[in-house]
């Protein structure tokens, strides 16, 4: 296992850290508004936000194109997001309306967006692992030179399908990059609850490939270990297994607070000392990458965007029962 | 004995404390059981009351999560294991179907399996495809298992403790939307048995056979049908393994029609076995085909105007007893 | 149209071999289909016809099979998914009916799963509960999938191409004891399209609907009691999900009387919902209660003398069309 | 990991050095008998033979008792032989005779023996991994100094239920001793086609528990390494995870030789001339304990005993189909 240093990690450059900033900015507000119109009522569903883990997403998808694929979660509106989804379809769907990118039949947990290689959200943990190395086996049987990413948590590690996925993308080299997003707790179980490792990459080791830690709340780092993880996979020696280190800042579900002590508040509010954002907005500021003002009309230019999305939402049709039946089947 | 008014999930969980107050033998795991009392709070206090060796959280592991109670209770314990959602039965389903149902039989009696595992099933919360599910159907055609789908307060209560008490693994279906739901539920354990339905309401003209929170639609529906002088006799089959085609049958003879309701999709579902054996048990005394209402041939979609239209409801349930005694 | 007497197996071998030809993007991949070509040789000969790229040998991980699959028609292949015994669809349940069924629903029909699952199920070889199973009522219940139950070395190989070439996720259950059996099978490709019956005999006195292996036998009873006067029709439903509703039903009000059969268990299995099916449809066509014959509600025993009590045949086929002719 | 030396190994007394031989001869010769017997149609149904591997089983269950429990696998024979399964209804059962141990019910696959701890063989790959980690929580549960072994094969560490079940295990702490049989192939595919490693016993390390490799010729050295790992789960202290380096002499199923050559001959061979109960007997002579006399005492002896099992099963009645629904419920 490596973590890589300061200095190996990607020089930062002015066009970088916008772009990280931008993709974190826009899950932040995206997550922050949509848990407020769920508790208020607005929109219908549950949602697990992201909000907290928007470096890993971000670094991730800054090193894609649209033509490689990932698989997500139940938490998976950042994933969407970074990948490049768009706010009025996002909204739209969490809105249930026919706009929305599944058309109001999926909701939070299952945001998809095929155009943008995000082959959906998965509300079963451990899911979406076996889909992505079908799409990392697609790159490689048709030589396209993509990849797959498998985003999931910590949790999900401890379930069979990441097991036989990992297994068998390893024994035939393939594509993918799978990213264990390690926010310490599975739900309200911590993980010294729920395996006997500090470090989850160690489970690279078990398939024979390598496993890396990285820090989770610092996009340039995680950017810099996909980039290996992507360059490896597409010399075509096979996956990595990627632990970002990270944490969630609100509940497992929704934007109130915890309903049982199950976090430190001391270790919430230390993670959130830490938080990506103001990170890349230091680093930005501190290396004159970036003014105060340019990540400032981030932000406004972030919440014009939301409330267009909202707009466009709450003004678009919903489904019509009469069309309950279509889409079951392609005929 | 002294009964009160309580929500269907607390009595679930009076059954569970009262259970596992009588018997040291019973444990309980699964995901978020302990320290947060499961998601649905079918476990609060459970914990506190009986300490972290017989309350315990898992990993996220449901084959082992089901597997740990198949070969505990191999062993004599009377272990309780839950699934969270119904949904995610797949990902246990080896354990269930071909270890905990086939053990006893494979194995020549050998061996008793009193495993019990806990779920919710049901949509109508706008949990979507892979959180809405109602799979009972799957259940009740795996010989070996039995399935509880509790109705009422007083049955999540005695089919929990009716099951722990079984002898034979059996799954008990918790329905999400009726969490909230409150009835008269007895203070003292007691167990409802397995495969004995109820008449939640007696009539004459039609019988109405509705599965789990079907049942509260079906009990509105022949109230709206008796102002109109409509008799309908309302059976909760209570358990659909084992089934009490008995009641069902004799109902039937009476009314001389029937409809089932169930929420899972009509295509395979718990309602064809049920008209399968009423025409076959009361071929002679049907005045029409025997019908059901169920959901369409879908997932379960998320936008709540595409859910209501897909869970039978009232007004459905009464549209269709008219439909059905248009006939003769 | 050049037509041999063929096994089903090599007919079914045959189709798979024409469908990777025809198309590049076939490929197959489970346990033991590439080297060995599969435990039932259904895939012989494979490998050295398209290579390892295209016919690959997987770990035992059946969710990574089933899942790999589902991720790879998500990006438009077409892939084969082996899942060698029937009786393992409960370890990779969750990526059949969760992902690979619900994609292109959940997504809004943003996607589809050209998936195609192969597998062989039935009882009779002493093989015992675990590797006998006819599960084909689950996956008839999952709204997304096709079900094809090929009876037939026609049906073998029309299926399987039909399968692979069919947009939707897919499973062809093929019959361990009907492998050797022989039957005309044209030389060419050709699709058997899901949702068609057959009329594999035409009859006027009762109508059989025979599910897979229960094809033969039942085409067996009909002979036996035409030397009685007795005209049986029996259809062959081919696949189970879509359900040629149609044709049973026409068949049914012609000769007003209808038996189902199979070998899964009674209690749940596809029989339930054809018979509910008829008399919903059929209801005063019929001049007895639709029958079913299939397995008693226990696990598949090892036993020979038990095996054989246990799946339906021929002599209790035409014992329950008797007994039906008896009733007026 | 560790293998233990020769020094480490317990000491071969007489008793030992018989006993073990004595379990692995009965085991040779039950499997050898009713393949033959399968094969000329005398008894129904398939085998899968666990000759060549008798070690593994025998080695295992010497530091057992019959209050500690075991699960096994398709290849469940030896497992059973091995706990002292006696022959009358092990070949009962083969001949699918109402005195067999499933009262003819289960067959080769489904084996049990509940008076002496095995809880079945199992036709699911992985199927007895969870089951075997529910009989060690029972034994934490009352406390009572058993522990649980789990048998299976190479090709079932790539299933969900393996992974899923040492995590639960270590995380508790559960009395269970899990025993890879290393025997090189699953089914017909080899090892290196299934898994990128070469020592599987590395995969204790994503469970934060040790991970022994031995000699699965060798009875005494996994005699010692199955004594350490039971003392240490009865210390409380845990799973181990034990892989056994053997091979199976016959093909996957049945005495028939190999319809594809999947395996050099060299290779079978090679194995063949490491077969754990010669080298056992040539232990025992070179250092004195036993007499080759003796040896052959014991394999005549199975012999008779093999013979009294065969004639006992032929002699049994079948199962009536008229009970054919007796003990799916307990009632
Ligand atoms: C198979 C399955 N089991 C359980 C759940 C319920 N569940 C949803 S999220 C979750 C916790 C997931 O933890 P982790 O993988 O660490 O992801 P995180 O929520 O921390 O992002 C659980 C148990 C589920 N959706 N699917
Ligand atoms: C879940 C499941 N998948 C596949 C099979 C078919 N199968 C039976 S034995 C076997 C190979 C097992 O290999 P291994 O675990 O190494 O055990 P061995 O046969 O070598 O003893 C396979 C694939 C099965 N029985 N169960
Ligand atoms: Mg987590
Ligand atoms: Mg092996």
């Amino acid at each position: 296992m490596a973590t890589p240093t300061e200095a190996e990690v990607t020089p930062a450059t002015r066009e970088l850290v916008l772009d990280l900033h931008r993709r974190m900015v826009r899950i932040r507000r995206f997550e922050e508004s949509s848990g407020k119109l769920v508790e208020t009522g607005e929109m219908p569903g549950f949602l697990h936000l992201y909000v907290g883990q928007e470096a890993v997403a971000s670094g991730v998808m800054s090193v894609l194109t649209d033509a490689d694929q990932i698989t997500s979660t139940h938490r998976g509106h950042g994933h969407a997001i970074a990948k490049g989804a768009e706010f009025r379809p996002m909204f739209a769907e969490l809105y249930a309306k026919t706009t929305g990118y599944c058309k109001g039949r999926g909701g939070s947990m299952h945001i998809v967006d095929m155009n943008r290689g995000m082959l959906g959200a998965n509300a079963i943990v451990g899911g979406g692992i076996p889909i992505a190395i079908g799409a990392g086996f697609a790159s490689q049987y048709r030589g396209d030179g993509t990849v797959a990413v498998s985003f999931f948590g910590d949790g999900a590690t401890n379930i069979g399908a990441f097991h036989e996925s990992v297994n068998m993308a390893a024994v035939w080299d393939l594509p993918v990059i799978f990213v264990i997003e390690n926010n310490g707790y599975a739900e309200f179980t911590s993980q010294e609850r729920h395996m006997k490792l500090t470090d989850i990459a160690e489970r690279a080791s078990s398939y024979g490939i390598p496993g890396v830690i990285v820090d989770g709340m610092d996009a340039l780092a995680v950017r810099q270990v996909a980039l290996e993880a992507v360059d490896r996979a597409k010399r075509g020696e096979g996956p990595t297994l990627i632990e970002a280190k990270t944490y969630r800042f609100f509940d497992h579900q929704g934007i109130k607070g915890m309903r049982i002590p199950y976090r430190d508040p001391a270790e919430v509010e230390a993670w959130k000392s830490r938080d990506a954002i103001r990170l890349i907005e230091a680093i930005g500021v501190e290396r004159g990458l970036a003014s105060a003002e340019e990540f400032e009309r981030i932000w406004a230019e972030v919440e014009d965007e939301i409330n267009d999305g909202i707009e466009f939402a709450r003004n678009s049709p919903d489904p019509d029962p009469a069309d309950i039946l279509d889409d079951v089947y392609t005929v | 004995m002294t009964t009160r008014e309580m929500t269907y999930v607390k009595a679930f969980n009076e059954g569970m404390h009262q259970a596992m107050a009588e018997d040291p033998d019973v444990f309980l795991i699964g995901e978020d059981v302990a320290g947060y009392g499961g998601v649905f709070h079918m476990f609060d206090g459970l914990l506190d009351a009986y300490g972290d060796k017989r309350v315990k959280d898992t990993p996220i592991a449901e084959q082992a999560i089901i597997g740990l109670g198949v070969g505990a209770a191999a062993r004599g314990l009377r272990p309780v294991c839950d699934l969270m959602f119904m949904d995610f039965v797949g990902v246990a389903m080896d354990q269930i179907f071909n270890q905990a149902a086939k053990m006893k039989y494979m194995f020549g009696g050998a061996v008793s399996v009193p495993l019990t595992i806990t779920t919710a099933g049901g949509a109508g919360m706008s949990a979507a495809a892979q959180h809405s599910q109602s799979l009972e159907a799957w259940l009740a055609h795996v010989p070996g298992l039995k399935v509880a789908l509790p109705a009422t307060p007083y049955d999540a209560k005695g089919l929990i403790v009716g099951a722990i008490r079984d002898d034979n693994p059996t799954i008990v279906v918790l329905q999400k939307k009726m969490l909230g739901v409150k009835g008269p539920v007895p203070e003292e354990i007691y167990a409802v048995p397995f495969g004995e339905a109820t008449i939640s309401r007696e009539g004459t003209d039609a019988t109405i056979i509705a599965i789990a929170r079907m049942l509260p639609e079906a009990l509105k529906a022949a109230e709206k049908l008796a102002a109109d002088g409509i008799s309908v006799e309302v059976i909760d089959p209570r358990t659909v393994q084992p089934l009490d085609t008995e009641t069902i049958v004799t109902s039937v003879r009476k009314t001389n029609r029937a409809l089932i309701v169930h929420e899972a999709v009509q295509f395979g579902g718990i309602g064809a076995e049920i008209a399968a054996q009423i025409q076959e048990e009361a071929f002679d005394y049907l005045d029409a085909p025997v019908a059901r209402l169920a959901a369409p041939f879908a997932p379960v979609p998320y936008a709540p105007v595409l859910e209501n239209a897909y869970v039978p409801d009232a007004a459905r349930i009464e549209q269709s007893v008219r439909r059905m005694l248009e006939r003769n």
